[in-house]
């Protein structure tokens, strides 16, 4: 039974909504032609809207409440299905199996374009999981880290421009190039606070991107480079369906080894110390470990990452220009790790894979995409900050 | 000396504007010790709420002086709204989480906003109307400064004024303070800590909204980005100062309006904004505590 | 007056105060001792609202207070002096007074409360122009417990007042605390960690280990209860 | 009788609030030393000096590990100090709360080992082997220090008397020489605080590890020590054997306050 109380309140909340969306929602101006349009339309939508959601929205903070609750008298011996089935064995064969089948089949039973599609969806779990060594492992919000994608991007499309570089050796030059970025900018920001690091990130990555802007004579300004070469194998050209088949199975590559990279970097010596360094840094200070020197180890290792696909995607896509490194980019990625679950290497295949393939699949949603990634990032810190899979940590049999 | 004189009044007017948007990051941050991420987009919403009521009023006749209280007023109600609904949704439910949660779900809350905008809106740029008339008395200076930027400076001397005011003398002005330096405290003396959080977030947005139209009403177009740009320099202009000092604010904010005219009137204008987050980059590498910022020691 | 009935608080996971049963007449001094970390702090701040009990019930005058927000609780007459002062660091002490009767209206009672303050210390009218954070740390206790008495409490919960005080000075604030309650009728709940001070200023008092009452008796008694000076010294 | 830490002259200040007011301090070898005083005295102002979270204003602070050359270790990183063998537990425990207990100690491990981001990613036979060390020297520990049976479970979850023990289970990992211990039996029962009583004497005289701790309990303080330093508005007011300390005037009225016995 839903109380009368109850309905007061959201009638309350939705009649503040449309108060609130009012001029935004239902007048549209042009004031060229002085012509005022009035969508009264949406005002009902916004009204009906925020009246259901507020049930939802109520019925979740209580229910989050509670779980609070219970995780604090409660030993928390329970674990998610979606953990269960990740952890034992017998799910977990059959599971990867299946994957791999459908990984190998894929380009030769959809079309290119879907392949191509599922090529930049692979991108994004690279580049997910290569932030998520900062963000989700070292809890350090990097907000620029679409710059290291530029830098990578940028370095293969300059070197092939001049000098004709290929492919795979510019792959190398990339993620060194991301890796001495990462230092170089990492190493005086360290020391500042989770807030701070957050704005100066995103301050250095606006500032590439309006040096690549504005620097004509180096990057070609906002106009960008042209024609960069797609990869090629041992000095083979391929037709463009071949190139892309290539390029999708050179992804599904690199995502396996950044899978094997980051699951063996999160339970070693280092990884270990990334997480106890996010829980608490001064324990971690008196447990002998150096804060400044650990920290520039994730945050330049993320940006290796980035500069690796920024090569792959100047190959990709064979041309790049300033406007694919905006502050969203780095948004969409970060939304991917906080979908998915910070510092959980399933959860942020599964994250980059629902954002990046949903909105190409279904149309309607497309325009409302980066509306998407917001709330998102909103819903998912109030009632589920661990994200879809939250981090499971390995447990150590003994024999006494 | 001109060109000198008319760098330095355009530098003013901009940090002005700018002083009024650091304010709010300023006050929140001082109280809940967290950057608002969102309050670019609320001083954005300001400058359109503003945009879509002048030209509403406009048809429907009413004279040039009611038409800019009017949408001003408006400008400031929507966006304090704005402001308050933000806390709510995005704030108040993570009182208690790890620093991060917050700072995440701003930025979401800041991303979903733009893009409200763009979809409800347009994405073009609009010609945003000069609500400002040309004054008689400046005609002989206008090579130096305009119309605008004399009602620009007038406007935010007196809000600053006002806003003092409020914060030292008032009740609410008390809680605030004492809210900052001492929060369990301030609940034991029977302060609303969440009242005064909403205020604080509600006094911040009416400013931003001036600010928006003020700038808006300068610049002479508007978009649904210009809340992400205007926020880092804002929110530069606070940290230049020292995050969480009111005075600072006012301050760093002067220092960058004047840092920015001068760079692009000696140096180039290409690079305007790479100014602006170079500046903010330096300083928390060098001075985090900013200039009037007080330097604490972390207990452990 | 105040009533505390198996009152079971947590900080995180970890239980404070186990089964607390705590009873305050109107009047009274009591006082609750016990070695740091055992739980007193809580106890006040479990009353106070700010660590809300997980269960028990807490009622005081009758009205149950244990789901109330701080600023209602201290609007029925609960101040506290809590641990180390708290002083707003930035505020003058005229301001600093002033935000002690934050929920007062009656500005003519407060300008006469002030003026009965600056009477008992002298040494705070000297200074009330100057910020709180500058003040010695005996001038903050009297500050503290000022800033709490201009709220006109009927009860005064007080933190440890002696903690880091020397003890000619710590002589003196007892007296005035004792003179300002008896003239103000004010009921005292003290927590101390120096028991000797303590029990010779309360009429009864409580003994806390652990998160639990262990001992309740008059002052006198427990001032020559072996059990004490055990639980203190480990003699 | 060798002196393994000296304190000389340590003085901090907080703004105009002096915490530590010329204080001097020894520390012997093999011994167990105990700081007492009432709230507020300084005491863990002290330990934050000696680990290097915070920069003493005036003063010396010399460790000499057992073998090896006196150095000055203020003005060290607390990471650099408890590389040179001084590891802390802290008052308000600190544990990485999202991490098993196994995985806290293994923490304690990093910096007596060596393997980097490259040997991590190659998961060669050193790491392997490392890593192997690693787990069954921090399993040995949680043996030692009894919560071996806890040894999956995040340290969130454990109750607050084994999360003491995991502090200072997580703090001997980084095998120091000297422990320095922050109110080790704060909110424990008296069950617990005897089985800490026997752990502290253990790690002495088993590991030889010396100790230095600030406590309250002062069953455990006087039971255990074997010389006690008595701190009081950041001043040493006396020291001594626990005898001498019990017997002394001026202790009872830091402690009790003024003329308990009148």
């Amino acid at each position: 039974m839903i109380k009368f109380q109850e309905i007061k309140k959201s009638f309350l909340v939705s009649l503040w909504f449309m108060f609130l969306t009012f001029p935004i929602m239902v007048i549209r101006v042009n004031p060229i032609e002085k012509i005022v349009e009035w969508r009264w339309k949406n005002m009902i939508i916004v009204g009906i809207g925020s009246f259901l959601l507020s049930f939802v929205w109520r019925y979740m903070l209580k229910k989050r409440e509670a779980g609070e609750k219970r995780a604090e008298t409660w030993e928390s011996g329970k674990t998610s299905f979606m953990q269960r089935i990740l952890e034992e064995r017998r799910f977990y064969i059959p599971l990867v199996t299946g994957l791999t089948i459908i990984a190998v089949a894929f380009p030769f039973i959809f079309s290119m374009y879907q392949t191509s599609i599922m090529t930049t969806a692979l991108m994004y779990i690279v580049l997910g999981l290569g932030l998520n060594i900062v963000v989700g492992l070292a809890g350090l919000l990097d907000l620029g880290y679409v710059a290291f994608y530029a830098v990578g991007a940028y370095s293969y499309a300059l070197l092939n421009h001049h000098f004709g570089l290929g492919f795979w050796s510019a792959l190398p030059i990339g993620a060194v190039l991301g890796f001495i970025f990462g230092i170089l900018l990492g190493f005086p920001v360290l020391r500042l606070r989770g807030d701070y690091l957050a704005i100066v990130t995103l301050g250095f990555g606006e500032i590439i991107r309006l040096v690549l802007k504005n620097w004509n004579e180096f990057s070609f300004g906002p106009s960008g480079i042209a024609n960069i070469d797609r990869p090629g194998f041992f000095g083979i050209q391929f037709s463009l369906q071949a190139a892309t088949i290539y390029l999708y199975f050179l992804m599904i590559g690199l995502v396996i080894f950044t899978i094997i990279v980051v699951n063996r970097l999160q339970n070693s010596r280092i990884g270990r110390a990334w997480i106890a360094l996010r829980e608490d840094e001064t324990a971690c200070q008196a447990m002998g470990i150096d804060k400044t020197r650990t920290k520039l180890r994730a945050f330049a290792l993320g940006a290796t990452w980035a500069g690796m696909v920024g090569v792959i995607f100047a190959a990709k896509t064979t041309f790049i220009n300033p406007a694919s490194f905006t502050f969203l980019e780095s948004a969409m990625i970060l939304s991917i790790v906080v979908l998915g679950g910070m510092g959980s290497i399933s959860g942020v295949i599964i994250g980059a894979l629902i954002l990046i393939l949903l909105p190409e699949y279904l149309r309607a949603f497309s325009d409302y995409r980066v509306l998407i990634f917001g709330a998102i990032m909103v819903i998912m810190m109030v009632f589920r900050p661990q994200g879809i899979i939250s981090n499971i940590r390995r447990t150590y049999k003994f024999n006494e | 000396m001109e060109y000198f004189l008319e760098l330095v009044l355009g530098g003013l007017t901009r940090g002005s504007i700018y002083a009024l948007i650091a304010l709010g990051y300023t006050m929140v941050y001082g109280i809940i010790e967290l950057i608002n991420f969102a309050h670019g987009e609320i001083y954005m919403i300001g400058a359109f709420t503003a945009l879509i009521f002048t030209s509403v009023l406009t048809l429907l006749g009413f004279n040039e002086i009611a038409v800019i209280v009017l949408a001003s007023l408006l400008a400031v109600i929507y966006s304090s709204a704005y402001g308050y609904t933000v806390e709510k949704i995005v704030y108040k439910p993570l009182r208690h989480a790890p620093r991060l949660s917050p700072l995440i779900s701003a930025i979401g809350m800041s991303i979903f906003l733009q893009n409200y905008v763009l979809l409800a809106q347009t994405s073009d740029f609009l010609p945003f109307p000069n609500l400002i008339p040309e004054f008689e008395f400046i005609k002989p200076y206008r090579y130096i400064i305009s119309s605008p930027e004399i009602v620009i400076l007038i406007t935010t001397s007196t809000v600053m004024i006002l806003l003092t005011f409020l914060i030292k003398f008032t009740r609410i002005g008390k809680a605030m303070r004492a809210t900052a330096q001492d929060m369990n405290m301030a609940m034991l003396v029977g302060v609303n800590v969440n009242r005064v959080i909403s205020i604080t977030f509600v006094i911040g947005s009416a400013l931003a909204a001036l600010g928006g139209v003020l700038i808006a009403s300068h610049v002479g177009q508007i978009n649904f980005y210009i809340g992400f740009i205007a926020g880092i320099k804002a929110f530069t202009a606070a940290v230049l100062g020292g995050i969480g000092s009111i005075p600072g604010a006012v301050l760093g904010a002067l220092i960058l309006g004047l840092t920015e005219s001068f760079a692009t009137g000696y140096v180039s204008s290409d690079y305007e904004d790479v100014f602006a987050f170079g500046l903010l980059v330096l300083i928390l590498i060098f001075r985090p505590a900013g200039i009037l910022g007080r330097v604490t020691t972390k207990k452990v | 007056m105040l009533r505390l009935r198996n009152i079971n608080s947590f900080y995180g996971n970890i239980q404070v105060l186990k089964n607390v049963n705590i009873e305050i007449s109107k009047g009274e001094i009591i006082t609750l001792i016990g070695a740091n970390g055992a739980g007193k702090t809580t106890t006040l701040m479990t009353i106070s609202g700010l660590v809300p009990p997980r269960s028990g019930e807490i009622t005081f005058m009758g009205k149950t207070i244990h789901n109330m927000s701080p600023d209602r609780i201290v609007s029925l007459g609960i101040s506290q002096v809590p641990e180390g002062r708290r002083i707003f660091p930035y505020l003058t002490v005229l301001e600093n007074l002033d935000m002690g009767a934050f929920l007062r209206s009656d500005k003519k009672n407060i300008k006469k409360d002030m003026e009965y303050i600056f009477d008992l210390f002298p040494i705070l009218d000297q200074r009330r122009n100057q910020s709180g954070g500058t003040l010695s740390g005996g001038e903050q206790q009297m500050l503290a417990i000022s800033r709490a008495i201009m709220a006109r409490p009927t009860l005064l919960l007080l933190d440890e007042p002696s903690l880091g005080l020397a003890p000619l000075i710590l002589r003196q604030l007892f007296e005035t605390i004792k003179k300002i309650t008896i003239e103000n009728r004010i009921t005292v709940f003290l927590v101390e960690q120096n028991a000797n001070l303590a029990l010779k200023a309360a009429h009864r008092g409580y003994v806390m280990e652990n998160g639990c009452i262990t001992l309740s008796d008059s002052a006198e008694n427990l001032l020559s209860n072996e059990n004490v000076r055990k639980a203190y010294l480990g003699l | 009788m060798n002196t393994i830490l000296e304190v000389k002259n340590l003085t901090m200040d907080f703004g105009g609030l002096r915490a530590l007011d010329h204080l001097d301090l020894n520390v012997v070898e093999g011994e167990i030393t105990a700081i007492i005083g009432p709230n507020g005295a300084g005491k863990t102002t002290f330990f934050n000096c000696i680990t290097g979270i915070y920069n003493p204003n005036e003063g010396e602070i010399l460790s000499s590990p057992p073998g090896k050359k006196r150095k000055k270790i203020n003005g060290l990183k607390p990471n650099h100090v408890t590389k040179k063998g001084i590891a802390r537990t802290f008052q308000n425990i600190r544990l990485f709360s999202n991490m098993t207990v196994l995985e806290n100690v293994m923490i304690g491990r990093h910096c007596r080992t060596s393997s980097g981001i490259i040997g991590a990613i190659l998961r060669g036979r050193s790491t392997i082997k490392e890593e192997k060390d690693v787990v069954d020297f921090s399993y040995n520990i949680l043996k030692k220090t009894g919560i071996s049976h806890l040894v999956n479970e995040f340290a969130k979850n454990l109750p607050y008397g084994a999360q003491r023990r995991l502090e200072i289970a997580r703090a001997i990992a980084t095998e120091p020489f000297l422990l320095l211990l922050d109110e080790p039996a704060a909110g424990m029962n008296p069950r617990e605080t005897r089985e800490l009583d026997e752990l502290i004497t253990r790690l002495r005289d088993e590991d030889n590890i010396s100790i230095l701790m600030i406590e309250h309990d002062m069953k455990l303080v006087m039971s255990l020590s074997d010389r006690i330093f008595v701190v009081d508005y950041g001043r040493k007011i006396a020291q001594g054997t626990p005898c001498d300390i019990i017997n002394n005037p001026i202790v009872i009225k830091a402690y009790l306050g003024e003329d308990f016995d009148a």
